[in-house]
């Protein structure tokens, strides 16, 4: 199977699927199905290809870049298919049941409405990990972000829609400060594609304010502090398994984009100074991220709050993988942390929505004796809390281990200690609630009963993300066997 | 018609991009700021015509033109997108801003429940 | 990787598919859950056995797969690991023997055993573990499996000793994190006994590795209760007697201690350690904590309190002889680590038994309890002077190495030491003895389960009868061919051999 | 301001843009009009994510609920219906021209449109549209046409070429037209439906005057 | 001279235009303001020589999102009018 096809199945079966879903709205969860089997394929394939032959290049239309636009795929866009698509799967298996629990009126118009909202998602996350395109990356972009606002406006309350319209506004001021951005560097480069421009790297003033201007309107996408504000309310307040696509996934888009602006198309620009600015600015949102997690009293809102901690440690890829020394430990770190966090926030999230609907709340402090009701549920919370704090054999340890071994090899003790603080208020945070979910409080107090399915598709993401550490080679391998040339930093501190 | 001095359709862009991001930040009426997205938006789309006609040769480059007729349609669903939003925001609150309260994140809901289930 | 070492993996497997096993009980399903216990525990005792035998034989054994990139996840049989998973297997099934009988009827008990399983599969993977990585990897493990079973109770003082136990550990494991990554950066991977890279450290990296060793002993220590480091161990006495039994002689402080013999033996080399200058600290931090840890167990009126303080003080037993140079001290470190797992295991299933029977928490509440219960009170007898360090008891074997170690180390302050903590050993058991035989017992118990024929459940009264055994046994055959003591001779030849 | 003004000015002043080459392939093209040609060839699969983003948006106001009709004067209701009756045939034709000139003129899929959906709000404001509002499921068919119809050819175009949106030679001209008018339906629709602010209010209301009560 | 005072004129008057449809205290006043905005861009599309974006302007641009904007205003005012207390201060 050629690229092209794979293509075809990644991006323009989930968009079919879509538009098929809005016009027949009671087939929204088969159609689903249908595009979540052939998205798996597809992401087979590709990752098959990439393994053997190194990156994979579609010209669309046959024209080729810098007329046309360029598909690309290489280790890092299959990573990042591989984790959209496992994370997508599950969220489209739980929700299959958890839409279907409400049988009212307004339960039937959401279940309606998330699928084609769903599949457009999908279909946003997709084309975006493979365009290899600035402008077509924003209109990606604002795909992915309409269908993320309008999923998180599904809950309907008012507190929900009230975060969604923030989100929103912010939303599209950050996506207009990208597309400025493209303006510039497309008036000085005259191309809009990723691997031209780092051929180019022109050293005039307008990219630098073009980047200035991108990594502005992407990091606030991908809530940065200190551009995180809207990112709790929304992902608290959204359908569990919406709130599970925004906090694994949606984030993590704009996050990609930005790496590829960093290290590939505008790579000489990637001086010591910006990545620890950019490393700066994720410890401290591993820090504020951290401590107000701990300080929040509802379970979705604190696990959203521990959301814009994670993130923060996404961003100290930036210093780690731009130093000569320790380039792809950091890398590779950074990336299987990012695919570790989506599977344990998925899993985290969609335990998060059965607690909420077991039980008719998720405040912590009286979430005693949840344990009994439901103890896969449970079960699976620990098991992703483990990844989130990083231990050992979880795909956080994973990560955080090569993050923290790239910080040694450049002898950063600073980003070092930082890690490991993290970690610690990461344990703190996560303990509260299990300690709550242990005490033997006096009432079961299981209002209603959840679907087996949506206690197991949990529990499984929380087994990938605990247990994929055992087999963390194996992404590194990924990342390096489809490296693009354009990124010779990959080449130092490559893992012995 | 000769053609235009650039330079000040550059300044313009600058200007109205500029005017826009301000008021998105200052005003708190929602319309005002769905509005404020549209100027910001057509601060970014001078930007872009103006570098196409500043392009050589004798017709300017029809890739930005392209670009924009693309944002412009994504800039009218936002629009279309966000007035709708807004308006069951005002439905549900009563109110046509959004409380800044908000604005710390973590406030809301602290007593409400949220009606996701 | 070997078809041998597939015995590695198996001993890991038996206790760890039937921890998932377990959970997934039916909470009222007994009979199927003790069955399966005893099962694991079985099993896991006859492949080490086999383990035994293979490596008696000649087998060598190891097994590693892809972890990290360019780190496997490596097991592997010395010397060291053997002695350790022998010695946690052993005490595993007599324990899980008595918590079966000590749980009876309680709730939560799939939880339970689950994670109680889940725990030794911990403790032997530490055991086994080859490489710093797999060490790390098992070491959080423990911390993480032992949480639920110390909070088990779920009262509020579960709970908060719980959290002071994550809290204590979780920071252990950190800066054991933060040491090992930095092991890594300087050395590159590393096997245990492989000692290479240190060596062609020691002349331009000294300092560095001074620094490392420190963090290794302080990441550590928190689970081998070094003073300042022990806080959490008498809070988490909150836990069931067989929980306590387990972290104490078995699992969480055992594997602290044998992880301080890892680093100085199998990742530094004793010898480097010596040259490092760093061994003499540690020693020093280890006789603090002997003395530290008698003192305050002297004070407590709590019996299974005085029990902890007295763990405190056991373990660093190990620690010094690890921590002073020569082979004597060494058999007398190593030697103590399964003397103390069998004495210490034996006074917790006593104080189970006194409190499970008679409702008895305090020495003060322990008048005649040796005339109601005379069997238990036999088994706690011979753990108390086992640990004061009467010949011919276990105790007694460790101490008198440690002693000639010491002296043919010319560091005869710890003769003192040695001496000082048995006198402080002798006056906080002896009273209780005293208490037990020869006061008369009181009308009536604080809270009295009938337990028909025997004195107290049947499985409560083995286990401490058959460990009270083995108590005897290391110590009457320490000079036999197949008694610990021979094993640590054995462990120690090489250490300072060729 | 200040900044962006600055690298704005910076910019070279004959940036090396892509003029050139697209008048140089405008040839293979299939179309005349080099922005038609960019849209629907050299960058056909922006645009089809665009149509994308259209229908989104659409589904996305439709989440919310039900929208409302909008009040309107009565007394301008025979000025208005008057000026339709005019208005509407000169819009339609102006749409379908608008396409078919795209080819080679200023105008195509998103001009024509943009009046079809203006026609759309002009019928809704005189409150013809009731009834085509009702058949919810023809609108939801109509909406998702152009995503569909762009969707297909593209999977065809890869089956027959080897290329996503590579078309065959000779044959651009007639699919880009194809793809045009199924677009234009669907943003037209879009276009025009965005302007309830939510899916079509129920059939069973009476009266277009009645103020309608609100959905909540 | 003339069309460059006419490039001076045009773009004052959008930039002006802009402000004012943001600030003007009269919401229905700044939706007008935001139209004629949006037919001023146009205009200077037309002088930009981009005719396609010209239409799509005068069309979507200023037209349609003229047209939401209207209707959306009606729509708030209404339901500040029913909703109790009223509440016309939200209009300005």
């Amino acid at each position: 199977m050629t690229f092209a096809w794979a293509i075809v199945l990644l991006v323009l079966l989930p968009l079919a699927a879509a538009a098929l879903s809005f016009a027949f709205p009671r087939r929204g969860g088969w159609l689903a199905a249908g595009a979540a089997v052939g998205i798996g394929v597809g992401t087979a394939q590709l990752i098959r290809a990439v393994l053997a032959d190194g990156a994979q290049i579609h010209q669309v239309g046959g024209w080729g870049a810098p007329l046309g636009i360029d598909l690309r795929a290489d280790g890092l866009a299959v990573w990042m298919l591989l984790v959209a698509g496992i994370n997508g799967a599950a969220v489209a298996l739980y929700s299959s049941r958890y839409f279907g629990m409400e049988r009212s009126e307004e339960g039937r118009h959401r279940e309606r409405y998330f699928w084609p909202l769903f599949l457009f998602l999908w279909t946003a996350l997709n084309a975006l990990f493979l365009s290899a395109d600035i402008f077509n990356l924003y209109v990606t972009l604002e795909m992915l972000g309409f269908a993320a606002v309008m999923l998180a406006a599904l809950a309907g309350g008012r507190d929900a829609l009230a975060a969604a319209m923030r989100y929103l506004l912010v939303s599209l001021s950050a996506s207009l400060f990208y597309l400025l951005g493209v303006a510039l560097v497309y008036g000085q480069c005259g191309t809009v594609d990723l691997r031209l421009l780092a051929a180019q790297a022109p050293a005039q003033p307008a990219p630098w304010v073009a980047l200035a201007l991108m990594t502005g309107g992407l990091a606030t996408k991908t809530a940065l502090l200190p551009m995180h504000f809207w990112l709790p309310p929304a992902h608290a307040s959204a359908p569990a398994p919406v709130s599970a696509l925004l906090s694994a996934l949606v984030v993590k888009g704009s996050f990609y984009i930005l790496l590829r602006l960093w290290f590939e198309a505008f790579q000489v620009r990637m001086t010591p100074a910006v990545a620890q600015a950019l490393g700066a600015l994720g410890a401290a949102a591993i820090l504020w991220g951290s401590i107000s997690a701990l300080r929040q009293a509802r379970l979705k809102l604190l696990i959203a709050h521990s959301t814009v901690a994670q993130i923060g440690y996404l961003f100290l890829l930036f210093p780690r993988a731009a130093s000569p020394k320790a380039g792809f430990l950091g890398w590779s770190g950074g990336l299987i942390l990012l695919g570790a966090h989506a599977c344990a926030k998925t899993a985290m999230f969609l335990t998060a929505g059965n607690i909420l609907h077991a039980v008719g709340h998720d405040r912590i402090k009286d979430l005693e004796g949840v344990t009994r009701g439901l103890p896969v549920s449970m079960f699976a919370f620990g098991l992703s809390a483990l990844s989130l704090v990083g231990l050992p054999p979880s795909g956080g340890f994973a990560g955080k281990w090569l993050l923290l071994s790239a910080g040694v090899a450049q002898g950063q003790w600073w980003w070092i200690a930082m890690v490991l603080f993290g970690s610690l208020l990461a344990a703190a945070y996560v303990v509260r609630v299990l300690t709550h979910a242990f005490t033997s409080g006096s009432k079961p107090a299981i209002l209603n009963p959840i679907p087996p399915v949506m206690e197991w598709t949990a529990l499984v993401l929380a087994i990938v993300a605990a247990g994929f550490g055992l087999a963390a080679f194996w992404p590194a391998e990924l990342l390096r066997a489809g490296a693009p040339q354009a990124m010779p930093f990959l080449a130092g501190g490559a893992a012995p | 018609m000769p053609d235009a001095d650039y330079r000040l359709y550059l300044m313009a862009s600058a200007a109205i991009f500029t005017i826009g991001f301000y008021s998105m930040l200052t005003q708190a009426h929602l319309l005002r700021r769905i509005m404020a997205f549209n100027v910001m938006g057509c601060g970014v789309f001078l930007l872009f015509i103006t570098l196409a006609a500043r392009a050589p040769g004798p017709v300017p480059d029809p890739v930005p033109h392209a670009m924009v007729l693309t944002g412009i349609v994504v800039s009218v669903c936002a629009t279309g997108l966000a007035l709708a939003l807004a308006g069951r925001v005002q439905t549900v609150t009563g109110k046509t801003e959004l409380e800044p309260g908000e604005d710390a994140g973590g406030r809301s809901g602290a007593a409400h429940h949220g009606s996701s289930a | 990787m070997n078809i041998d070492g597939l015995v590695l993996l198996g001993i890991l497997l038996s206790s760890f598919l039937t921890g998932v096993a377990i959970f997934f009980l039916n909470e009222e399903s007994h009979r199927l859950r003790t069955w399966l216990n005893l099962l694991g525990a079985g099993l896991k005792l006859i492949l080490v056995a086999a383990l035994l035998w293979g490596i008696y034989q000649g087998h060598e054994y190891s097994f590693s797969i892809d972890f990290l990139p360019g780190i496997p996840l490596a097991l592997g049989a010395d010397a060291h690991s053997v002695l350790f998973v022998t010695l946690s297997t052993v005490l595993w099934f007599w324990t899980t023997l008595y918590a079966v009988g000590y749980l009876e009827g309680s709730p939560h008990r799939s939880r339970f055993f689950g994670f109680f399983s889940l725990c030794v599969t911990a403790t032997t993977g530490i055991a086994l573990s080859a490489n710093l990585v797999t060490f790390l990897t098992f070491y959080e493990l423990l911390t993480v499996t032992t949480y639920p079973l110390v909070v088990h109770r779920g009262t509020e003082d579960a709970m908060r000793g719980g959290r002071i136990y994550l809290a204590y550990t979780m920071l252990g494991g950190t800066v054991l994190l933060l040491a090992v990554v930095w092991l890594h950066g300087l050395a590159g991977p590393i096997a245990f006994r492989e000692r290479g890279a240190i060596e062609s450290l020691m002349a331009t990296r000294r300092g560095e590795l001074q620094a490392l060793f420190m963090l290794f002993m302080i990441g550590i220590g928190f689970k081998a209760a070094l003073v300042p480091l022990h806080g959490w161990l008498p809070k988490a006495m909150v836990a069931p007697a067989p929980v306590s039994a387990l972290l104490h002689a078995v699992a969480v402080v055992k594997a602290g201690a044998f992880g301080i013999v890892r680093i100085v033996h199998d990742v530094f080399g004793i010898e480097n350690a010596a040259k490092l200058g760093v061994l003499q600290p540690l020693a020093i931090a280890a006789g603090v904590t002997i003395l530290y840890g008698s003192l305050l167990a002297l004070f407590q009126d709590g019996l299974k309190k005085r029990l902890a303080y007295s763990t405190v003080s056991q373990v660093s037993y190990i620690v010094l002889g690890t921590a002073i140079l020569g082979p004597l001290a060494t058999i007398g470190g190593l030697v103590h680590l399964v003397h103390q797992g069998l004495m210490k295991i034996t006074l917790f299933f006593g104080a189970g038994n006194y409190a499970e029977t008679l409702g008895i928490h305090r020495v003060s509440e322990m008048n005649g309890v040796g005339r109601r219960m005379p069997w238990t009170t036999a088994a706690f007898t011979v753990a108390a002077l086992g640990m004061i360090g009467l010949p011919p008891l276990a105790g007694h074997v460790s101490k008198s190495y440690l002693n000639q170690g010491a002296a043919a180390a010319g560091q005869e302050w710890v003769a003192i030491l040695l001496a000082a903590s048995s006198l402080l050993n002798a006056a906080y058991f002896l009273p209780i003895l005293w208490r037990a035989w020869f006061m008369s017992p009181p009308r009536q118990w604080p809270h009295e389960h009938a337990f028909g024929r025997w004195e107290t459940h049947w499985m409560l009264l083995a286990a401490p009868l058959v460990t009270a055994g083995l108590v005897l046994w290391a110590g009457l055959s320490a000079e036999s061919s197949f008694s610990p003591l021979a094993w640590v001779k054995l462990i120690a030849a090489r250490e300072y051999g060729p | 301001m200040g900044a962006l003004s600055w690298a704005a000015l910076s910019l070279p002043a004959k940036p090396p843009g892509l003029a050139k080459a697209s008048l140089d392939r405008l040839g293979e093209s299939g179309v005349a009009h080099p922005v038609t040609a960019v849209l629907l060839n050299y960058r056909g699969y922006d645009t089809l994510l665009e149509v994308g983003v259209l229908l989104l948006a659409l589904a996305g106001a439709w989440s919310l609920g039900r929208g409302e009709q909008p009040a309107e004067n009565p007394q301008s209701r025979p000025l208005l219906l008057s000026l339709l009756r005019v208005l509407l045939p000169m819009l339609l034709l102006a749409a379908g021209h608008l396409l078919w000139i795209g080819a080679f003129a200023p105008g195509g899929a998103f001009q024509g449109g943009a009046l079809l959906g203006g026609a759309l709000v002009l019928l809704i404001l005189g409150g013809l549209a009731r009834r085509a509002l009702k058949r919810e499921r023809c609108l939801r068919a109509g909406l998702a046409l152009g995503v569909l119809v762009f969707a297909g050819i593209a999977a065809v175009t890869m089956a027959l070429t080897g290329g996503l949106l590579q078309y065959p030679p000779g044959a651009g001209g007639a699919l880009i037209l194809v793809i045009e008018t199924a677009a234009m339906v669907s943003i037209g629709l879009a276009l025009g439906l965005l302007y309830l602010g939510g899916q079509p209010p129920e059939g069973a209301r009476r009266s277009l005057l009645a103020t309608p009560p609100d959905h909540a | 001279m003339i069309w460059r005072s006419f490039d001076w004129f045009l773009l004052l008057a959008i930039v002006g235009l802009g402000w004012r449809s943001l600030n003007d205290r009269d919401l229905f006043r700044a939706v007008i303001q935001f139209i004629a905005f949006g037919l001023l861009a146009a205009v200077a599309w037309v002088r930009l020589r981009a005719p396609d974006v010209a239409l799509a302007e005068a069309a979507v641009g200023s037209g349609l999102t003229g047209a939401l904007l209207l209707s959306a205003l009606a729509r708030m005012r209404r339901r500040e009018q029913q909703a109790v207390p009223p509440r016309t201060e939200a209009s300005e």
